[in-house]
């Protein structure tokens, strides 16, 4: 894995002097994975980074991708867009990776005009924009789009909570997007949004917010934000009658506070790995859990691995088209995590609505959302 | 025609009175110093000729145009320049510089002919920078046309200064005083200059401490005396006004 | 009820902001610096206190420790950083770029050092809240007030009526006069930088106890802060905190009628109208520093 | 290849954002922070109306055009008031731009903003790939600091030079001073536009983050490390700091706190140019 700075630099200058090669090397399979190592959202993209080694590490130990060992090689994005192009197009001339795996909607939208130019695959296996359905024919969502989860939403909503609505959304873009797209789907099955205010990303104070939220007086109120929800949690205490909160996967943080007691949120069903793995991997990366972000990225790794090893045994090159066509040819992958299917480039999975219950959080429903 | 005529200019600071009423007339191609105690309202005076305060009653009218309410630019433009007593060089600009930007020449002076059309603006500038050399070398400094105004002497500096204003091609040049701070040489040297601008045909008004120098440059004085204009006269009158004597050298003075 | 409410909070938020606005106008009009770094240091006293709180101290120590925190960076910020910048006639802009240059430091320390993420004190009693005439105030809330206007009062006496504070304004009113009050400026500016950053640490803690923290987010109210200090005139302390509440209340308010998100966009816009209408600011005294 | 040349235009293309702030803090004197933001419009502005069709070439003139309008409009407050209020006006401006970016969601894409933007294309000759579209930001560098040496060696740059160190004086001289300014601070409003649109036409994918208050105190780090008022000092510094993270990623060194970390050294970088040089590495005294 770790290459000395100098044999970097070497290849570095080879492959400035030299024009770029068109096709990988025979002896071993590479993978590039473009995440956020540094930045604010570096915690989550080094999780992502251990997924991915642990799923490469567990195919090597058995012999690699049909006999041929598998490497990966990351970079850093710091979720900016420009440095994705940088690290892109680095990828492509010093390693001439066929499959990218990426993070952050921005980065994947920014490279994916490069990935058609290229012919390179780019795999998404957390990013959740709706515009990633089709940026690109060489992008493959593993996880659902922000619309999947919201069209389950709402229809449970008017059926089981109510069909007066409110919506905080995270002035971002997960945030706008799951604002928009619940609003969609609930007007669609009969709903009404009687208010809406956006907040600002990092915001810490609420108060002005949830006042003029709670003072509509909504059936319920659907919360997209992404951080700082405890802050909200605990202003939303002091806040008489505010109503029912739901949201989505990213609401996990709102569970065990006193004031979301009976709140709901959707998420995505993702199951964990055999104990034995799970402990492997704990031991392996020195880490606490196997979180959802680790679970997701493995999973999307065995996925094109399971590609590559198809190519490779049929004698076939392996380049980001072969491996997409294949993955579509596969169409189904089970694993415990999930069971995804893909229809076209985008994953379809179970999607489960919670609802907090005292230290629990209860599982209401799995629903398979119908595109 | 009237020239430079100021009428009834009044100007106060908060509470302090800088200029009280004052009125005086100035006649083309004289040299006129500007006499008074420290504080008599001489730099005020300028400030309000050359537009760099606005008085508060009174008007300023220079050949027979009422200026009062011209911008300071306007002003220059009409004729009217000045130096300051703390000078106020580009200090990192060479010599030359200093000059080629106070020229009246606007052309050259926008972003526009500067990047599109590069030919005729270095035809401007080389026609500006001989110019300005040819200014530099009639005060004296023409050896000294490439060294940044920081790098010069005292007296060169102030020498700049008059190249400066001449670049302006003013007529009337109000000189802040030219002759404070040289050593004798130089004061020699400026004193010349100021017969040399007379001679040229340029109306000067001179704010002057020194009243040897008042005696050798002065056609015309005007004696200032908190805020007030006192007198004026030719110097001589003004030498033997025991009063006025009185007054600036403190004697007699009720503080 | 809902305005009612809503004012309050306003008015709650306005005093944090306030001590931030008189903290660094103090700075300010004594020595001309524009103290960016002013947002860092307010970042590093929350986290500080956060630190020691999560270690076990009592939550009054740790506010202390935080306040002596902002005290002893201020002076070293003026003592290692500003003063020799002075010493080589940098130029007020070479001032300014390095105290960017401060803030991206000490932001980024806190990061490392404490945690990038937004954090919450863990402290029980944060949460319970006061209901009086319908209107409800967190703990923390009541407590922001009530020491803010202790502070501010404090500091407005001690700059008008104790002979130090006298002294002290002389130098910033003239350089020449500082001569006639026997105080050395180096030192006098360090100690002046030193009470502000003490004072800032206050909202600082008590900010964060009440919602949350971050390392990257204190620019926005320093910013907010400077505002209210030029809206309410530079040099006077009751403008600078009466225009941060004026200044919270409106965006509290606005929240009710216009949508949140163009709040930030309305406090400039009423600062750019100020600057162009009544650039001396509202309740102006005397402030003969040329700018 | 692509690499190295895609590390060039980033390069270049930050290296006109220097040239625009150069003209405005280092040579008439006027502190920036929101280069970033007229930056941010010169790309908005190329990326919509190419989506909606307009060539490249009409698209980059409108940029240039808007960015110079608008930068004058935002520095007129700092063009009348002499003085630190434009130090919070810049800040100002940076903070309402970035807020309009986010907020105006039906032209900007909002928060999450606007991707496949269109590949430049001039007279049939299309700018795709790092080695194509190289040309083009090479000729746009070599086209804006070929504009800064005349300005700055034509009278009016001597003129700019002259009210950055006595304003009173470059008055008393006659100069239209204020004019003067305005000239400037289109000139530099044309040039955040160029980059601006050069930025979006290659990433192909700008939101409100690319022109934050973050890029524009890059910028200024840019300048300051290259050294103002000198053409030699912007076009170094960009170069100087986009390769520092590149170098970096050279070495296997991810950590949650490399990202602070890189942002320290930026910090201390700044700090420590103001106090031991102030010129930076090619330029003159702030």
């Amino acid at each position: 894995m770790r290459m000395g700075l100098f044999s970097k630099a070497v290849m570095l200058l080879t492959a400035l002097a030299s024009a770029p090669s068109a096709f990988a090397q025979p002896k071993e399979l590479l993978i590039g994975a473009l995440l956020p190592l540094t930045g604010p959202a570096a915690p989550i993209g080094i999780e992502e980074r251990n997924g991915v080694q642990f799923a490469v590490d567990e195919v090597n130990a058995a012999g690699g991708a049909a006999g041929v060992p598998v490497r990966v090689i990351f970079d850093d994005s710091q979720g900016k867009p420009d440095q994705a192009v940088l690290s892109f197009n680095r990828m492509l001339d010093l390693h001439s990776v066929p499959v990218i795996i990426t993070a952050y909607s921005s980065i994947s939208l920014a490279i994916a005009p490069l990935a058609t130019r290229r012919e390179v695959l780019v795999v998404n296996p957390a990013a959740q924009t709706n515009k990633l359905e089709k940026a690109s024919p060489f992008l493959i969502n593993t996880i659902p789009l922000v619309n999947a989860e919201a069209r389950v939403l709402a229809r449970y909503a008017v059926d089981k909570i109510g069909k007066k609505a409110a919506i905080i959304y995270e002035n971002a873009a997960a945030g706008i997007d799951g604002a928009t797209d619940f609003r969609k789907y609930f007007e669609a099955v009969g709903g009404q949004i009687i208010a809406e205010e956006p907040v600002e990303f990092g915001q810490t104070n609420y108060r002005a917010t949830l006042l003029k939220i709670a003072a509509a007086k909504p059936d319920f109120v659907y919360i997209a934000i992404t951080q700082s929800q405890a802050a909200m949690a605990d202003q939303i205490g002091q806040v008489a009658n505010f109503p029912v909160g739901i949201g989505n996967t990213f609401s996990s943080p709102f569970f065990g506070f006193k004031s979301t007691e009976g709140w709901y949120q959707t998420g995505i069903q993702s199951g964990q790995l055999e104990p034995a793995k799970v402990s492997s991997f704990k031991e392996k990366l020195k880490v606490e859990e196997m979180g959802f972000f680790a679970r997701e990225y493995y999973n999307a790794t065995k996925i094109i691995l399971k590609a590559a090893e198809a190519l490779i045994a049929s004698g076939r090159p392996v380049t980001g088209a072969a491996l997409r066509d294949k993955i579509q040819e596969i169409k189904t992958f089970s694993s415990p995590v999930a069971t995804i299917t893909f229809e076209d480039n985008n994953a379809s999975r179970p999607v489960e609505i919670l609802q907090y219950r005292g230290d629990k959080r209860v599982l209401l429903e799995a629903v398979n959302p119908t595109r | 025609m009237t020239y430079l005529a100021v009428s009834h200019v009044t100007k106060t600071f908060g509470g302090l009175v800088a200029l009280d009423d004052c009125s005086f007339v100035i006649a083309p191609g004289r040299i006129s110093c500007v006499v008074g105690p420290n504080g008599a309202g001489k730099t005020s005076i300028f400030n309000v000729v050359t537009g760099f305060i606005k008085a508060d009653t009174g008007t300023v009218v220079f050949k027979d145009k009422d200026v009062t309410s011209l911008s300071r630019h306007d002003r220059v433009r009409l004729g009217i320049a000045r130096t300051f007593q703390n000078l106020r060089l580009f200090e990192e600009l060479s010599a030359l510089d200093n000059v080629l930007v106070c020229l009246a020449d606007e052309a050259g002076n926008g972003p526009l002919a500067a990047m599109f059309r590069p030919f005729h603006t270095e035809a401007v500038l080389k026609r500006k920078k001989a110019e300005a050399a040819a200014l530099l070398d009639e005060v004296g400094l023409g050896h000294k046309i490439e060294v940044p105004a920081a790098s010069l002497s005292y007296g060169q500096k102030k020498l700049l200064c008059i190249a400066r204003v001449l670049a302006t091609r003013a007529e009337l040049i109000l000189l802040d005083e030219p002759t404070s701070g040289l050593a004798a040489g130089a004061l020699d040297a400026m004193v010349t200059m100021i017969h040399t601008l007379k001679a040229r045909g340029r109306t000067l008004l001179v704010v002057e401490h020194n009243t040897r120098i008042v005696q050798r440059i002065a056609d015309d004085v005007l004696f200032f005396h908190r805020g007030r204009l006192l007198a004026q006269g030719s110097p001589d009158e003004i030498t033997s006004n025991e009063e006025l004597g009185r007054i600036y050298f403190g004697r007699g003075d009720e503080h | 009820m809902l305005y009612l409410q809503l004012f309050v909070d306003g008015v709650v938020s306005g005093c944090a902001i306030g001590l931030v606005s008189i903290s660094f106008s103090y700075f300010y009009s004594v020595t001309g610096t524009f103290h960016v770094a002013h947002a860092g240091i307010y970042t590093l006293c929350g986290y500080v206190a956060w630190a020691l709180v999560a270690a076990g101290a009592p939550f009054i120590a740790a506010l202390m420790l935080a306040v002596l925190a902002g005290a002893l960076s201020g002076y070293a910020t003026q003592h290692v950083l500003y003063q020799r910048l002075a010493d080589r006639q940098a130029s007020p802009l070479v001032m300014m770029i390095a105290s960017i240059g401060l803030l991206t430091v000490l932001q980024n320390i806190v990061a490392i050092v404490f945690s990038p993420n937004i954090v919450q004190f863990d402290m029980p009693w944060r949460v319970g809240h006061l209901d009086i005439a319908g209107v409800t105030l967190s703990h923390p809330q009541a407590l922001i007030a009530l020491v803010s206007i202790v502070i501010f009062v404090g500091l407005t006496v001690f700059s008008a009526r104790t002979d130090l504070g006298k002294r002290i304004r002389a130098i910033a009113s003239n350089a020449e006069l500082a001569e006639i009050t026997r105080l050395d400026p180096k030192r006098v500016f360090a100690y002046v930088l030193a009470i502000s950053s003490a004072i800032v640490a206050v909202p600082a803690v008590l900010v964060g106890v009440d919602q949350a923290m971050q390392p990257y987010t204190s620019l926005i109210v320093l910013l907010t802060a400077v505002v209210a200090m030029i809206a309410g005139g530079i040099g006077s302390l009751p403008g600078a905190f009466g225009m941060s509440i004026v200044l919270a209340v409106i965006q509290s308010l606005s929240v009710a009628l216009i949508p949140g998100r163009w709040s930030i966009a309305a406090v400039f816009g009423i600062f750019i109208l100020f600057i162009l209408l009544k650039p001396e600011g509202l309740f102006r005294r005397r402030f003969s520093r040329a700018l | 290849m692509n690499f190295f040349l895609s590390f060039v235009i980033l390069a270049e293309i930050f290296s006109i954002a220097a040239l625009s702030t150069n003209l405005l803090m280092g040579i008439i004197g006027i502190f920036s922070v929101a280069q970033a933001a007229i930056m941010g419009i010169g790309a908005y502005t190329v990326a919509l109306l190419m989506m909606s069709g307009v060539p490249f070439f009409v698209a980059l003139l409108a940029a240039i055009v808007l960015c110079a309008a608008v930068n004058v409009i935002s520095s007129l407050p700092s063009l009348r008031l002499a003085g630190d209020y434009f130090i919070i006006t810049s800040f100002g401006t940076q903070l309402v731009a970035t807020a309009v970016f986010i907020n105006w969601q039906g032209l900007t894409g909002g928060a999450s903003g606007l991707f496949d933007i269109p590949l430049a294309t001039i007279g049939g000759w299309t700018f795709a790939t790092a080695r194509q579209f190289v040309l083009l930001s090479t000729l746009c560098l070599v086209a804006v600091a070929g504009s800064f040496w005349l300005l700055m060696r034509s009278p009016y740059g001597r003129l700019l030079h002259a009210i950055r160190q006595d304003e009173i004086a470059a008055v008393a001289a006659g100069r239209r001073v204020l004019r003067a300014k305005v000239g400037v601070a289109a000139v530099s409003g044309a040039y955040a536009g160029i980059a601006g649109g050069l930025y979006a036409t290659y990433i192909s994918f700008i939101d409100p983050t690319s022109f934050d208050i973050h890029v524009s105190v890059l910028v200024v780090t840019m300048l300051v490390v290259g050294g103002a008022r000198t053409l030699s000092g912007s076009i170094i510094g960009p170069f100087l700091l986009i390769a520092v993270p590149q170098l970096l990623a050279m070495i296997d060194l991810p950590s949650t706190l490399l990202g602070p970390m890189r942002q320290l050294v930026y910090g201390l970088i700044l700090i420590a140019f103001m106090v031991w040089r102030p010129q930076g590495i090619a330029g003159r005294r702030l």
